[in-house]
């Protein structure tokens, strides 16, 4: 009971800090050229999402959102592989892994 | 549930009956459990099922036709990616594998009734496409396209999760119908609302591909190949659009007025954007994809309406994928080493079959009765009319613009140069043709039945 | 057989003729074919003298109803009176006498059957005119005769030199007519708008019941009425196509440009006189033009060279004469002088007819001369029909001159002596005519000369009937000073059972005046006789070229320019208007603006294709815009808007 | 039901004839639809509403698929079939009639025009007005000149955006009526919302003004005709066109009367605009086509102006001049076709006397001449003769107008035929009329002076129907003013 309202007085400080790891995220995915980065800055997008969820499920005080993160994280796991397997036959094809490389199909 | 367990199976089965080398048995295993599939999910309120109890899918009557339109699709992209796909000896199998469970996830998005079985649906949807997209392992074109799709998908997934997290946070619940019950309670002025089901929408908008989150579209469908594409173009675009439209007439309905600007923009753009941009095109695969745009402008329609949205959708999307499916299926039958759209000259007029097809599967795409693509766009429309007039307006001109494009390619195709330049048909692209032919001129009847 | 029956094949014979030389005569030999069409003809003279004998009032024949719509019927109706009758027996009697003088004139055609088809043609429509009891019918035979002048003026239209002249004048010919017909057209409207029928008589009768409602409309009605007859009986201004109507065959010009269809229009204003009565003003027009028409005419006729060009001139003068005396409101003397102008301008077309066969096609009175010896009968007829139309004492034209002559006299002192001078024109260019083809020296050169022969009795014989005709056709009408009991006999007739025209009563002139009109005309046709004469035979005076002329004589053999006014003022800038409507309007501003929009849509997705670029980092940058243009939208939207 | 799905069947059928049977084939396919038809016309009375198709029950989203014909309708259904057996007997002793193509798409495009001319259900009507198009398109681009592809598309789009617009008004009218049947439209009542009628008939109208065309909009039409073969030439003007003024008289007029209003005198003036114009541009054109298409828009510019006069007199004219410029176009179009048969060009100036050389054809084209112009003792010059009466009794200005038809009309004509006839003969040998031109010209010139002398026969068709339209209306509308 007492957590519950520790969180529920510093719910925005989680909401805020979850919202700037997913800007970071996404400005990352925005700017940076590498692939793996890319990558890894989705998965940080991702993780964003994870917080924001647990904190509202303690919010809450349901378990539901702790196992949509459970989900998320598998689904991410499986994202990750499938990536890492697209990024390896990429490199195949085009020895590089960056994305300013893939411009062949456009207009 | 049955169904979706036996498509998975089927998948599973497919795969190891694949070592066997045998593509035609590979082919039979899979229609045959497509089909058991289809007459399952048919009769789905007939009988008893043993996963009755579970809650997580529930097929009202509309979203049970979708998932036996869905079926049915896949079926025919199935057959179509026949001839396509036995050439690749290796990996044969895993083409049907990988649609099928990507037609799970259909099923997935289709029937949920919880935020759990949409996102997994949404997943198991994208997944195989992603792998399905760079499948042709030599191809660079093949592998940009991947990687375009990949990332942009993932980026959208995340969007939409965070929507997702955020919609949760303001209504406490992942069941649909509870986050209706308390959006309708009177939250729906919520900012962390709005801004997530603003961010659940922006997904949705890159899912079935419309502006501005419509750039992987051209990419992707040029890069794939014929069959994969032609699955994309249906039944993803259908599994996608129908839970756009779920969402926003059912469990955000109270939301959706507000964000009808939103939406009246990217129908507008979509449409224009589409049709504009597929002009100029040369390789038919991107001319196709432009134009898959700009039907999803029309699309987008169904989202505003209420009432006979999820029923226009269905009319449309059956006459839109129909013809996508046959003229893909002529475009692999006419493809030499490009996709050139120059290929079609005179097919229609040396090649009867062929040209009646494409002469149908056009002008049901430009929207010309008794053919479903009308009556499609006519429900879209005419329920859209009363309140959005100057949409409609343009909508009716973008629509000419499409009138043009297609009727450029229909003439291009029954051109007397092409006499005498007989192609051939395997009996697999004759049945697809035929199965796309009757969608187009009889899907609409669906109307009739009460 | 009743009267009806005999009247529909009165008008059925001709048609009949028509249809069996139209379909078979190409087989049946020459001879046939003629006969046919002369006996045709002949009968239903026959066929019309019995009911002329028979005839008593106004008998309406019903044949069918063509339409009914919804405030008024078009009926198929034949009307059997006096005055029907009258034309019936000038059209048929004339017609069957030039359709023998055709048998021989146009013996070296090979369009022979097609000839004598259009003739039988023209004379059924004619006679749909003349005797059907509605304005409907009427038109029906108006743009019939029309159709029919049309293919006869043209027959020659694949001749190697005139084919495309000849062509060019028919079609000048109908363009003209249907100008008037649009009149005729506008007045049948407002006839149907007023009094929902189109029968001569229910007309007749509505106005006579009250004749004051009528008035207004009665004389938009009636001028659209004269403006057809303008066109029919070539009246200015449109009358240029008469002259050019002589391409066609000699025959043809003497039945349907002089005796029967130019009259058509005198014909309509009797018809309708009912009408005309309501309506002065429109009267004192035909007076004017009238006048104007007959003394331009004649002016005109004086210095014309082609020898069937004086006599169109002379046609459109006397038809002049003619409307004068509608004008006037003396309409049995106009259809007296249709009657007489009939013979005699028959007769002097024959008579030209048969000089230009003997001197094989020369139409040009300067190459001929000295016919006299030659061609003694055409000579002699063409000399009575001369003196008739001059009106010299005692002939036919004489009479009938006189009448008009008289009406104008006591309309106004100035009409007459306008028309004196008209009459003295006439007398001029006839004797002129006369002298320089029958006297004189021959001046075709010798080797014509060898060819020149008397036309055969099919061609002399209706000339002899016809000068008997042209000498005592006055019987008919002789003016009540000298015959009391006899007198105006015509007139009588026809007023007698004519509608309308019962009430019109032209008084009649005491003996002195008259007999002093009738002096002054005399003499004025004997003095030009005389000049002439002198001019033409003693002094062997032949027509001047065109060098030296004075401007007088050369207004005169250019027609007064009229043909070069019409071609400047009316057909130049509708050509005009068409091309550049073609070339500007249709072609550049609509045809090319259509394209000009197509091609810019299809060049606009050039720039939308753009912002494809194919860079993964655009299309995530995108996205992010996309999601942040949707949050602010809220953010605006839920500030603004609530 | 078979007098529809007859032509369908048969022109399904007929793709698959083998070449040398085609020709008979489509003979006798056109014979047996006529005869068909002239079974319905033997069982019809004047006053009958014969219904093809009539379910019960009413369908989703206001659609009854409601077909059968009155008067009117039969008259039209009469026409077509008349008019295609024509086309194929005109066209007999030409190799495209022995293209099974050809023949199977002729008797789809029979198929769609009779839909149209019987179907009595808004979204059934504007479905067969658009599956009319195709068939013709076809024709069109097949067998036309090569290089005609820009004049296709501007005529394709030019039709398509009219139907576009007609679409909308029929999505409008949902709202008015309860269903789309033909019944329950022309009861819909837009009392007090006179405007909104307007614009919805505005849409229709902007459709059949594109077909008809009507003066702004008849682009489309002289490049279509030149680069046209014969037949389609003669399907385009002949029938398609004929779609519209039906439209006109069925449709537009019964349902938006109370809009009309607005659009009568508009489209009054556009129709006395075209009259002059297309008579004044067609009197310099040198190819005879050309010449005959800027005719025909004159013509029809005032069958529309007179369809607008509403009045029950200027209907039934309007119906008699559509069957007459049926005749009319299809003879024209034969003659141009015929001479370009023979002497592979249509340009007037380098023609002449042929009539010389073709006596027979030199007079049947001189009779399609004179009807063309409508003299008397022709179907033409009752319909004119009434049309313009009609117009004249709206206002005189329109009528003087139109009778200007009667002058320009005799001067291009007859310059077309003196110029191509008549004169010195420019060519050596000219094949005179086949058999089946022959005896297309005589049914022509026999059709064109029966209706002339009894045009009665039309009206009786006429007549009932259109009151029984006047009846479904409002009581307070009636169609004459």
């Amino acid at each position: 009971m007492e957590q519950l309202n520790n969180i529920g007085a510093s719910l925005d400080f989680y909401i805020f800090v979850s919202i700037a790891l997913f800007s970071i995220g996404a400005i990352g995915v925005l700017t940076r050229k590498n692939m793996i980065v890319l990558l890894m800055c989705i998965e940080l997008m991702l993780n964003a999402v994870n917080l924001l969820l647990v904190t509202f499920s303690t919010f809450f005080g349901n378990g539901e959102a702790q196992i949509f993160v459970f989900f998320i994280i598998v689904v991410a796991a499986a994202e990750a592989t499938i990536g890492l397997s697209i990024l390896i036959m990429a490199y195949r094809n085009s020895k590089s892994i960056d994305i300013e490389m893939f411009n062949k199909l456009n207009g | 549930m049955d169904a979706l367990i036996i498509i998975f199976v089927t998948g599973l089965i497919g795969l190891f009956v694949g070592m066997l080398k045998n593509s035609r048995l590979t082919l039979a295993v899979i229609s045959v459990g497509l089909i058991a599939g289809f007459v399952s999910m048919y009769h789905i309120n007939d009988y008893q099922s043993m996963f009755q109890s579970y809650q997580g899918l529930q097929f009202s009557r509309t979203q049970h036709m979708f998932a036996l339109l869905a079926i049915a699709l896949t079926l025919v992209s199935v057959l179509l990616g026949y001839t396509y796909f036995k050439e690749d000896e290796e990996h044969t199998s895993d083409y049907y594998g990988l649609m099928l469970f990507s037609l799970t996830g259909a099923l997935c998005l289709i029937g949920f009734s919880n935020l759990f079985m949409f996102f997994l649906g949404l997943e198991i949807l994208s997944i195989p496409i992603y792998v399905l997209v760079g499948i042709q392992k030599g191809n660079a074109l093949a592998s940009e396209a991947s990687v375009k799709y990949f990332f942009t998908g993932s980026f959208a997934t995340a969007i939409m999760l965070f929507g997702i997290a955020l919609v949760y946070g303001s209504t406490g619940s992942f069941e649909m119908n509870e986050i209706q019950m308390a959006i309708d309670m009177g939250i729906m002025k919520s900012p962390m609302l709005n801004i997530g089901v603003l961010m659940m929408m922006a997904a949705f908008l890159f899912k079935v591909g419309a502006v501005p989150f419509h750039f992987w579209g051209p990419d992707v469908y040029q890069g794939s190949s014929n069959a994969v594409m032609a699955y994309m173009a249906s039944v993803v675009k259908l599994a996608a659009l129908f839970a756009f439209v779920h969402f926003f007439n059912f469990t955000f309905h109270s939301v959706t007025p507000f964000v009808s600007g939103i939406i009246l923009f990217a129908i507008v753009v979509s449409l224009f954007l589409g049709y504009l941009s597929a002009l100029k095109q040369t390789s038919f695969r991107r001319m196709m994809a432009y134009s898959s745009i700009a039907n999803t402008g029309f699309a987008l329609f169904a989202v505003l309406n209420q009432q006979y949205g999820e029923a226009s959708l269905w009319i449309f999307m059956i006459g839109y994928a129909c013809s996508t499916i046959a003229l893909i299926t002529i475009n692999m039958i006419v493809e030499k080493e490009t996709d050139d759209i120059a290929n079609w000259k005179g097919i229609g007029y040396s090649n009867p079959f062929i040209g009646i097809t494409l002469v149908i599967s056009l002008l049901s795409m430009s929207g010309i009765p008794p053919f479903t693509g009308f009556f499609g766009k006519y429900l879209l429309l005419s329920s859209a009319f009363s309140n959005y007039l100057p949409v409609v307006i343009l909508a009716i001109i973008a629509s000419l613009i499409g009138a043009y494009l297609y009727i450029r390619l229909m003439v291009l195709s029954l051109s007397k140069d092409g006499e005498g330049h007989k192609l051939s048909i395997n009996p697999t692209q004759t049945i697809v043709l035929t199965l796309s032919l009757v969608g187009i001129l009889g899907g609409w009847l669906v109307l009739l039945i009460k | 057989m009743g009267k009806d029956m005999l009247l529909l094949t009165l008008i059925a014979l001709p048609l009949i003729g028509a249809a069996i030389n139209g379909i078979l005569g190409k087989r049946l030999p020459k001879i046939l074919v003629g006969s046919l069409a002369t006996i045709m003809v002949f009968i239903s003279f026959l066929l019309g003298v019995t009911l002329f004998s028979g005839i008593n009032g106004t008998t309406i024949v019903h044949l069918f109803q063509v339409a009914k719509f919804d405030d008024f019927t078009l009926d198929a109706n034949f009307q059997l009176d006096s005055l029907s009758i009258w034309m019936t027996l000038i059209i048929t009697g004339i017609g069957s006498l030039i359709h023998l003088f055709s048998m021989g004139y146009m013996s070296h055609d090979e369009g022979y059957h097609k000839f004598f088809t259009y003739l039988n043609l023209f004379i059924f429509s004619m006679l749909l005119l003349v005797l059907g009891s509605n304005y409907f019918v009427l038109f029906f035979g108006w743009e019939g005769v029309g159709i029919c002048s049309y293919l006869l003026i043209g027959f020659h239209y694949n001749d190697a030199e005139k084919g495309i002249a000849n062509s060019l004048a028919a079609r000048k010919a109908f363009i003209m007519n249907r100008i008037g017909d649009a009149g005729l057209l506008f007045a049948l409207f407002m006839m149907l708008n007023k009094f929902h029928t189109l029968e001569f008589v229910e007309i007749g009768k509505m106005i006579t019941a009250s004749p004051e409602l009528y008035t207004g409309i009665a004389g938009c009605i009636t001028l659209c009425l004269f403006l057809a007859a303008t066109g029919k009986s070539a009246q200015i201004p449109l009358f240029t196509w008469l002259p050019d109507a002589m391409a066609g065959p000699t025959p043809v010009s003497a039945l349907i440009h002089a005796a029967t269809m130019v009259t058509a229009g005198i014909y309509l204003t009797v018809r309708s006189n009912f009408l005309f009565e309501l309506a002065p003003t429109t009267k004192d027009i035909i007076l004017v033009i009238g006048i104007a028409t007959t003394v331009v005419a004649a002016f005109i006729a004086m210095r014309q060279n082609d020898i069937k060009k004086v006599l169109a001139y002379s046609t459109v003068s006397q038809l002049g004469l003619m409307f004068v005396a509608l004008g006037m409101g003396a309409y049995t003397v106009a259809l007296f002088h249709v009657t007489t102008h009939a013979f005699f301008k028959a007769l002097l077309f024959l008579g030209s007819g048969s000089v230009i066969h003997a001197m094989s096609d020369e139409q040009d009175i300067r190459k001929m001369g000295g016919l006299s010896k030659l061609t003694p009968i055409t000579h002699i007829t063409f000399l009575i029909g001369t003196l008739a139309i001059t009106g010299f004492p005692f002939l036919s034209g004489f009479y009938s001159k006189d009448e008009i002559l008289a009406h104008a006299w006591m309309s106004s002192p100035i009409v007459y002596g306008i028309l004196m001078v008209a009459v003295t024109m006439t007398a001029i260019y006839m004797f002129r005519l006369y002298f320089l083809v029958f006297h004189g020296s021959f001046r075709g050169g010798e080797k014509l000369k060898s060819h020149v022969h008397e036309s055969g009795l099919s061609m002399t014989i209706p000339l002899m009937v016809l000068a008997v005709l042209s000498v005592f056709g006055g019987i008919l009408n002789l003016p009540g000073i000298f015959f009391h009991n006899a007198g105006h006999w015509m007139s009588t007739f026809l007023e007698s059972t004519t509608y309308g025209l019962n009430q019109i009563k032209p008084e009649h002139m005491d003996g002195s005046q008259s007999i002093i009109l009738m002096c002054i005309a005399s003499a004025v046709a004997l003095t030009v006789l005389a000049w002439a004469y002198i001019t033409y035979v003693k002094n062997q005076a032949i027509a001047k070229e065109d060098a030296d002329m004075n401007v007088w004589e050369k207004l005169s053999s250019n027609k007064l320019y009229i043909d070069e006014i019409y071609q400047t003022v009316f057909v130049q800038p509708i050509l005009w208007l068409s091309t550049t409507l073609a070339k500007q309007f249709e072609t550049r501003v609509l045809n090319n603006g259509i394209f000009r929009l197509t091609s810019a849509i299809e060049a606009s997705g050039n720039y939308t294709r753009k912002w494809q670029s194919g860079f993964l980092a655009s299309y995530l940058f995108w996205m992010v815009m996309g999601i942040i243009g949707f949050i602010s939208y809220y953010i605006i939207k839920s500030t603004f808007w609530n | 039901m078979e007098l529809i799905f007859l032509p369908l069947i048969l022109g399904i059928i007929a793709f698959f004839v083998p070449t040398k049977w085609v020709r008979p084939f489509g003979l006798l396919a056109s014979l047996s639809i006529l005869a068909v038809s002239i079974v319905h016309l033997m069982n019809f009375h004047a006053t009958d509403y014969v219904m093809l198709f009539n379910p019960a029950e009413a369908f989703p989203l206001g659609l009854t698929f409601k077909m059968g014909y009155d008067g009117l309708g039969l008259v039209m259904v009469l026409l077509t079939n008349a008019v295609i057996l024509l086309i194929l007997l005109a066209n007999y002793n030409r190799d495209i009639a022995s293209n099974a193509k050809f023949t199977g798409l002729t008797l789809l495009m029979q198929f769609a025009l009779l839909g149209l001319f019987t179907s009595l259900d808004g979204i059934l009507f504007y479905t067969f007005w658009e599956l009319a198009l195709i068939p013709i398109f076809l024709i069109l681009y097949w067998f036309g000149k090569q290089d005609n592809n820009r004049a296709l598309f501007k005529f394709f789009l030019y039709t398509l955006l009219g139907s576009l617009m007609m679409l909308l008004s029929f999505i409008a009218l949902g709202y008015f009526s309860p269903s789309y049947s033909y019944f329950q439209l022309v009861q819909a009542n837009f009392a007090g919302k006179e405007v909104a009628a307007a614009l919805i008939m505005g849409g229709i109208l902007f459709a059949f003004s594109v077909k008809i065309p009507l003066f702004p909009f008849q682009t489309w039409q002289a490049p279509t005709y030149t680069n046209a073969p014969m037949a389609g030439t003669m399907l385009l003007s002949a029938l398609m066109l004929k779609m519209a003024l039906y439209g006109m008289i069925k449709w537009m007029i019964p349902i938006g009367f109370e809009g009309l209003v607005y659009l009568k005198w508009p489209v009054i003036t556009l129709g006395g605009i075209g009259i002059v114009y297309g008579a004044i541009i067609a009197m310099k054109q040198k190819d005879l086509k050309t010449l005959f298409a800027y005719a025909s828009i004159s013509h029809l510019g005032l069958i529309a102006a007179g369809i607008m006069i509403f009045s029950l007199s200027a209907i039934e004219a309007s119906m008699i001049q559509i069957i007459n410029h049926s005749i009319v176009a299809i003879g024209l179009f034969l003659a141009a076709g015929i001479i370009e048969d023979r002497l592979q060009t249509r340009n007037i100036e380098d023609l002449g006397g042929i009539a010389k050389v073709a006596p027979h054809f030199g007079f049947w084209f001189a009779v399609v001449t004179f009807i063309s112009v409508s003299v008397p003792f022709t179907a033409g010059f009752m319909g004119e003769f009434i049309l313009i009466k009609e117009l004249f009794t709206a206002h005189w200005v329109i009528g003087l107008t139109a009778a200007t038809t009667l002058v320009f009309g005799a001067v291009y004509m007859l310059r077309a035929y003196q110029g191509s006839m008549f004169g010195p003969s420019k060519m050596t040998v000219f094949a005179d009329l086949t058999w089946n031109e022959y005896a297309v010209f005589a049914i022509l010139a026999i059709a064109a002076v029966g209706f002339g002398l009894y045009p009665q026969i039309i009206i009786d068709f006429i007549k009932p129907s259109i009151k029984f339209t006047q009846e479904l209306m409002s009581g307070d509308l009636t169609l004459t003013k």
